[in-house]
């Protein structure tokens, strides 16, 4: 190691605990919370059974946070929440307030700044996304920048509580889709299509051959030998560039600038409110790779909850409302082409079938 | 702070990332960029990959602080004659307070060593809940760490190890916690503070908390092993509360209540509401709505759902019910017996890189709970097997 | 062949043309029925826009028939319905009446002969089977007695109107399931619990290897040389005792006295009617074969029936019910246990675990 | 005939199933063993089988009639020297007419071609939908066929056949139907004979038409090949004979139709019933209940799936939809043509003992369709995939 370990050095000491964190007054009224009331689109009110009342101020985030703007949201914790906030589990910030008065002023600096408040109730909140060119070796695509150009699209929603409900947007730059996509109302996935390409001459130095072939899931991978030193080869017709492969074994890439891109999945959900949690579905099987701003994707997300929020009744979710009006219908009027590739065809294909004549024509 | 901080690198990509309504990455990389050059490598080899329409990374080697096999993800720059100062540029996962709460103290002590040891760009915060300290050194990690355990910091899982537990805010902020998400996330995190730190295990292995239902962490889409609130008694109604619902522009009981409600075990007689509780199955819409006029019930505990996980190799998993309900209070002994137990078999049988919902649907489940000790309970299925392949135990059967 | 081939004989006839068989009302006013009504149990009109009316009588049928029964119900016919009938897909006799007066002597005769009449609308209609010991190879039960004995058991139901909605029962006296078995309301299925028996040294002869190994769906099967000879063994734990081996090939026998017997399956249907066609669930993985008139089968038929009859909602199927009422509170009103058996272990099993926190308590 | 025939051979156990108010197949065994000595040994057969807990039937051998390879089922007593009169006790599938409609002529002829050449013994009929002639010997065989082909009759399918189609009696007696099932049976049997009588496929295959969603043949879960009548207008109104319903002791109009409709698109304001046939799913739930007042649409057809099958060896499949709405008038060219591409893709790529379901399972649905010259339809699944394991084809998206 670089550096000499100094004596303090403690180890498995845990995180500190939450209780040093918490306001006084969420503190007096820990476990007795009443009920709950959105005063406005991302301000919340909590009323205890001691009748005292916490104000949560939500305000978006880029989740990728400087130390500096990190700071700077501590200036306005301790001008108006006695220097206590949150962060939520769709890395949105949010500002405990024990005071009513703040809120607006609290609100005011926030927009001075760019930094939308809202998230709450039937609004699409931040979204859930990965570390794609920013910090990962397996991304077909960037996750920050898809996030951004997509909010940027959606900022009215964040703002407003005019959707019928929540929608939960995720981003993840590859199919091992580190965050929500499978269960996201509107899911953008990050994909490879193309086979792999082996590096013959480094694989035995880099990768386990017998764990590289049990890697991946259509038994695509053989073993091989190729100018006498050992290696593996891929059936092309079994690749579905899940990209498997290429996590446990470096000399197996990918990534294609050309053929790299994003599909679109719609209707998972993870609350059991109502309906079972469900998986999301695959709407569009593949858009281009189009930096800076992705313009196929975010007009086809726009579109989608466009068209959702114009035809979904109250209270339901993406896929609450494909289930009613039925999925032909979901094509039919988002325009979107249903192709063989939203045809299931991995392992249990079948149960996915219509083995039913409940049809909308 | 500068709302517009200026490079001396053109971004001309990036750039077009730093206009419309929505916070900016790249703004905030820009912003670490004016102090660390380390940031800005990382936003002129971005800009590259933006250019190229590939990302720039290597497959991390193994890279951590002493003692500890996990918390560290190291990353390498496939770039790095070009950008040398990301040549090195590692995350450190810390383990976040539950809930996510802070003190503004606590963020700038946080934000401060960061300053001092990386690139001065975070995650607040990763999925799994961490606080992700994006981009260092391997040789700023052991004084970085030091200084972060000297101020009550450890770091989080990674790797075949038990992962950083994370929780809704739960009784904190929340009428609808039916446990303490809160203690049982603290208390687990430090009980299993070994197998977080050192990877153990066949694969990853997460703890999920949600105080109820609505599973505010979405932890039946996410994590190994996931702990839902629930209550098996009657739901509390405030008559009183109903008429101002009912007053509400555009809120219609019938239609947003009774209708919606997946059992149609509400009534509404005009003047009284009553729910059937036998017919409830704690869906939460009804609650979700009216939450001055309803309340959770007060005999609570939690569901314990084992299993979920992200698709690779055979499809995602959702994790499914193991126990329907469990008491859930301090010192936590049984969740923590059935945890140990879990972890006995999948230790044993585990293949390697298989996560335990993987087992589970390898060995069957019925197997799998008759091996951890638990009986077979019709609340583990969505309905009984539909195909005539059992394979019965005709000597057991016999008697 | 044993005889002459007399000069007329003719193939690939086809049957006869239905045309002829059709009372010559029915053939007026074929295609324009307007509306049908059940006047009784077991009768039914229908009137078509002519304002001409049908009217059916529905007997029940052991459906394994003697010539002299099959002549004693022409009698019937040509007495009342002009030499007009037919039977329906579940094997019950249908008398077509032109004449609404003959429906009560008619109805008399029948019972006279111990013939009910009954099984239309909600009620327990004939019971769909297969051969058993009667004439089949496999069976792992007798499928006639079975559903002589629970037609028995049930028969209010078939000549009444009483229950929630129809009730259809199959019995198949093996895993082929020559019948409804699969997506029916109550199903009773032959099963065995040991695995086959090796001919070793007739195998070869009998059978082809690959075939047999082939044939196993949980490759069960593996090739082996016992005595010299090429033969199979069968790994015991894999065996699930489907007997697909057995048709294969016969030098793989199970039937077996003592360990046969019979499983019961709940909650399937067939019609689109409200919900989609489901398949059956295992309710009693096991009941012992005891013949002649299985006690213990009848039993928890009888109670299975009862139990939905005195809680379903109107309309509601038998799974339509247990859906609503979710499978746990019908194993506790049933009283039936639930076991290691019920839950599933074969490919895909895992998408019959619960994912979600919906349950009632 | 007597009501209880009596034999002199004691059947202690059989006699207990004579008990009871349903119709009694040993009744039936004793009455045709009255006369045939092949019924009179099959009845000690089986009451042996009665004691014995176990059937007493060999594998059937390959027995046929010239020119044919179907339509017998070839089975060998177990026990020929205890019982040789069922030594050889061979089943018949006689094609049935289309609907199960019969004269008492054509009935009464068949019994005494069955009297004269076998058992007199029959199912009426077989779960396929054949006229089953239980039990005869090798040498009957082919004067019986001679016999039944005179007057008009033919074999059914066994084997890797088409197998006799079946349909529900339809247009004869239903106003439900949505199609002419009858008509269309007969005209596949007619232009399938070849194939019903001269098995080639790689396994069996079944059609089955019923007239209307209500499937009453089951096809949905019992053929292969499945075609059920559909309409995509409205459902047509008589406002008149609602009253009517609304008399009904015990009707509730609200909960028996309203509330059970599906997709709650059906309102009545205290005067007229309206439905939305947009959102009308078909499920006929509403016109099962009013036949009087609600009648399906006039623009109707049928709906084709494919598929089903019993469990062994992937499991049990239901059909699913192939083609969600086609015309079905006479000649019926188009669904022929279907099945004949379907044909030759499973004539050439089925596996030996491989239904067309399994098949389609194996290839992939998408794969299928392509090869037989469908265009993907929505209709075709309940949902789009949930997994992203997709095989994209660059080539062509590139374009
Ligand atoms: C703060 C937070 C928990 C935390 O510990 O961080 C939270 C807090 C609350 N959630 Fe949540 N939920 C939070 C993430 C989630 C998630 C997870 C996610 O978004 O990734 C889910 C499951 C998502 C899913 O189903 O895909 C979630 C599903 C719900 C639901 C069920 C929604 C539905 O489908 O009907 C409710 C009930 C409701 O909407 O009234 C709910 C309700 C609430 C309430 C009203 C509970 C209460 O009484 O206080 C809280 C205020 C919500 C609001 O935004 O109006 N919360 N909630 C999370 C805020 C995330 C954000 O910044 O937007
Ligand atoms: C940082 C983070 C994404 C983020 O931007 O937030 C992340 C980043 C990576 N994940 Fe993840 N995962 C992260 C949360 C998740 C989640 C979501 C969750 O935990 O709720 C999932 C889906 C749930 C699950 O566990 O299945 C997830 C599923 C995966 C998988 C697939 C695992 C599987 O069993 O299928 C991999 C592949 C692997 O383990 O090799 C993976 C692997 C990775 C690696 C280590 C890449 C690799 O193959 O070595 C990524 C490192 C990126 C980097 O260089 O920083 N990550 N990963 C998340 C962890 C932050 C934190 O500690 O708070
Ligand atoms: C005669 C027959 C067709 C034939 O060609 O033989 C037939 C005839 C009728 N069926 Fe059927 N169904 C017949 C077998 C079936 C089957 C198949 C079976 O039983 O194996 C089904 C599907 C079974 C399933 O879902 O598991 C079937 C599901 C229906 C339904 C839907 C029931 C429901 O789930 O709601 C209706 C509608 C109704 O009940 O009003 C129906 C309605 C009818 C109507 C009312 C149609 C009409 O308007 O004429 C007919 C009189 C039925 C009655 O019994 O009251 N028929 N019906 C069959 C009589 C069998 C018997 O002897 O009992
Ligand atoms: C006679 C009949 C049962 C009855 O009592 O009604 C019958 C009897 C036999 N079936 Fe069947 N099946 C009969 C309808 C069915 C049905 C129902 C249907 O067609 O609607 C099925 C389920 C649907 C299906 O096709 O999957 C059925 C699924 C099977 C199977 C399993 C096929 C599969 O793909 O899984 C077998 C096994 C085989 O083919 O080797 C089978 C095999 C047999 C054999 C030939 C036994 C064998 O393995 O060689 C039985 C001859 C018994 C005998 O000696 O008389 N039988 N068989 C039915 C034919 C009568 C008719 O022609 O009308
Ligand atoms: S989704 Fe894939 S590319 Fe993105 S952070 Fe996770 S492992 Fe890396
Ligand atoms: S990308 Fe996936 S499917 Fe293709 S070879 Fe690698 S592991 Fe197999
Ligand atoms: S999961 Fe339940 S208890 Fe936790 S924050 Fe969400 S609504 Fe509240
Ligand atoms: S929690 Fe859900 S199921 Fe229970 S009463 Fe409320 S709405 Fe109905
Ligand atoms: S179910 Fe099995 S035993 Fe019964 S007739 Fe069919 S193949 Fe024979
Ligand atoms: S009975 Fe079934 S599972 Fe057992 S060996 Fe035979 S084919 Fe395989
Ligand atoms: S399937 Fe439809 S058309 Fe055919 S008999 Fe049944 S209800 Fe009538
Ligand atoms: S057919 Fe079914 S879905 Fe259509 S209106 Fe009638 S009840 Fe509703």
């Amino acid at each position: 190691m670089a550096t000499e370990p100094v004596p303090q050095r403690r180890t498995d000491i845990g995180p500190p605990h939450y209780d040093q964190f918490l306001h006084p007054l969420i503190k007096r009224n820990y476990g007795k919370w009443k009920h709950h009331e959105a005063l406005k689109p991302g301000v919340l009110v909590h009323t205890a059974e001691s009748g005292e009342a916490i104000y949560t101020v939500r305000a978006a985030s880029a989740r990728l946070l400087s130390t500096d703007f990190i700071k700077w949201v501590c200036d306005m914790a301790d001008k108006y929440a006695d220097g206590y906030l949150r962060f939520t589990s769709r890395n949105n910030i949010e500002f405990l307030l024990a005071n009513k008065e703040n809120i607006d002023p609290l609100i005011k600096d926030l927009n001075a700044r760019g930094v939308p408040v809202g998230g709450t109730h039937n609004s699409i909140s931040g979204v859930v996304h990965t570390q794609g060119w920013i910090h990962c070796h397996t991304s077909a695509t960037d996750a920050s920048g898809l996030a951004k150009t997509i909010m940027d699209e959606l900022d009215e929603y964040f703002s407003s509580h005019k959707l019928p409900q929540r929608v939960k947007i995720a981003v993840a730059c590859c199919l091992n889709m580190c965050g929500a996509v499978h269960c996201s109302d509107i899911a953008i996935l990050g994909i490879h299509r193309k086979p792999p390409y082996v590096n013959h001459a480094n694989l035995k130095n880099l990768c386990e051959i017998p764990t590289t072939v049990a890697a991946c899931p259509t038994a695509a991978i053989r073993p091989v030998t190729v100018d006498g030193k050992a290696s593996v080869e891929v059936d092309r017709e079994k690749c579905m560039y899940c990209g498997n492969c290429y996590t446990t074994c470096p000399a197996m890439p990918l990534a294609d600038a050309d053929n790299d891109g994003v599909s679109i999945w719609v209707g998972g959900k993870v609350a059991n409110a109502r309906t079972r949690p469900m998986f999301s579905k695959l709407a569009i099987p593949y858009l281009p790779n189009n930096p800076p701003r992705w313009p196929e994707v975010t007009e086809a997300v726009k579109k989608i909850v466009d068209v959702y929020a114009a035809n979904a009744k109250p209270w339901e979710r993406i896929g609450e409302w494909i289930e009613r009006i039925s999925w032909p219908k979901f094509f039919e009027i988002t325009g979107l082409p249903f192709t063989r590739y939203h045809i299931d065809d991995f392992r249990g294909a079948n149960k996915t079938y219509r083995t039913t004549t409940h049809m909308k024509f | 702070m500068e709302d517009k901080p200026k490079l001396d690198v053109p971004t001309p990509k990036l750039d077009e990332l730093e206009k419309g309504p929505w916070p900016s990455f790249v703004t905030e990389i820009k912003r670490a960029a004016t102090k660390s050059a380390m940031a800005r490598d990382l936003v002129r080899q971005v800009e590259q990959s933006y250019n190229d329409r590939v990302g720039h990374w290597k497959h991390g080697g193994l890279v951590g602080v002493r003692g500890y096999g996990s918390g560290i993800i190291g990353r390498y720059s496939g770039k790095a004659e070009q950008f040398p100062e990301v040549a090195q540029f590692h995350t450190v996962r810390v383990n976040q307070p539950a809930g996510w709460f802070y003190t503004t103290k606590a963020l700038r002590e946080l934000c401060d060593m960061w300053d001092r040891h990386g690139s001065g760009l975070t995650n607040m915060h990763g999925s799994t809940g961490d606080i992700i300290f994006l981009g260092t050194k391997t040789e700023e990690l052991e004084p970085f760490f030091t200084e972060l355990t000297q101020k009550g910091w450890d770091l989080g899982g990674s790797g075949s190890a038990t992962r950083t537990p994370s929780c809704c805010v739960g009784p904190a902020r929340c009428e609808m916690a039916c446990y303490d998400t809160l203690a049982l996330t603290q208390d687990l995190t430090m009980e299993f503070q070994d197998t977080i730190h050192r990877p153990a295990w066949p694969y990853k292995f997460k703890f999920k908390m949600s105080g109820c239902p609505n599973d505010c962490v979405s932890g039946i889409a996410r994590a190994d092993f996931t702990i839902i609130g629930m209550w098996r008694d009657a739901i509390r109604i405030d008559q009183s509360a109903i008429p101002e619902y009912l007053g509400f522009e555009g809120f219609d009981l019938r239609r947003d209540v009774l209708d919606k409600c997946p059992t149609k075990c509400i009534e509404w007689d005009g003047k009284k509401l009553s729910i059937n509780d036998k017919e409830c199955n704690h869906c939460m819409h009804c609650l979700n709505v009216m939450p001055k006029a309803l309340r959770i019930g007060k005999d609570t505990g939690a569901t314990i759902l084992l299993g979920a996980k992200a698709p690779i190799v055979e499809g995602a998993l959702m994790s499914s019910v193991l126990v329907p309900f469990m008491k859930m209070e301090p010192p936590f002994t049984e969740v923590k017996d059935l945890v140990q137990r879990i972890w006995d078999f999948w230790e044993e049988f585990g293949n390697n890189r298989e996560r335990v919902g993987e087992l589970v649907t390898r060995v069957g489940l019925a197997n799998f709970i008759e091996a951890i000790g638990l009986e077979p309970n019709p609340y583990m299925v969505m309905h009984p097997r539909e195909n005539p392949y059992v394979f019965y135990d005709v000597d057991e059967a016999a008697e």
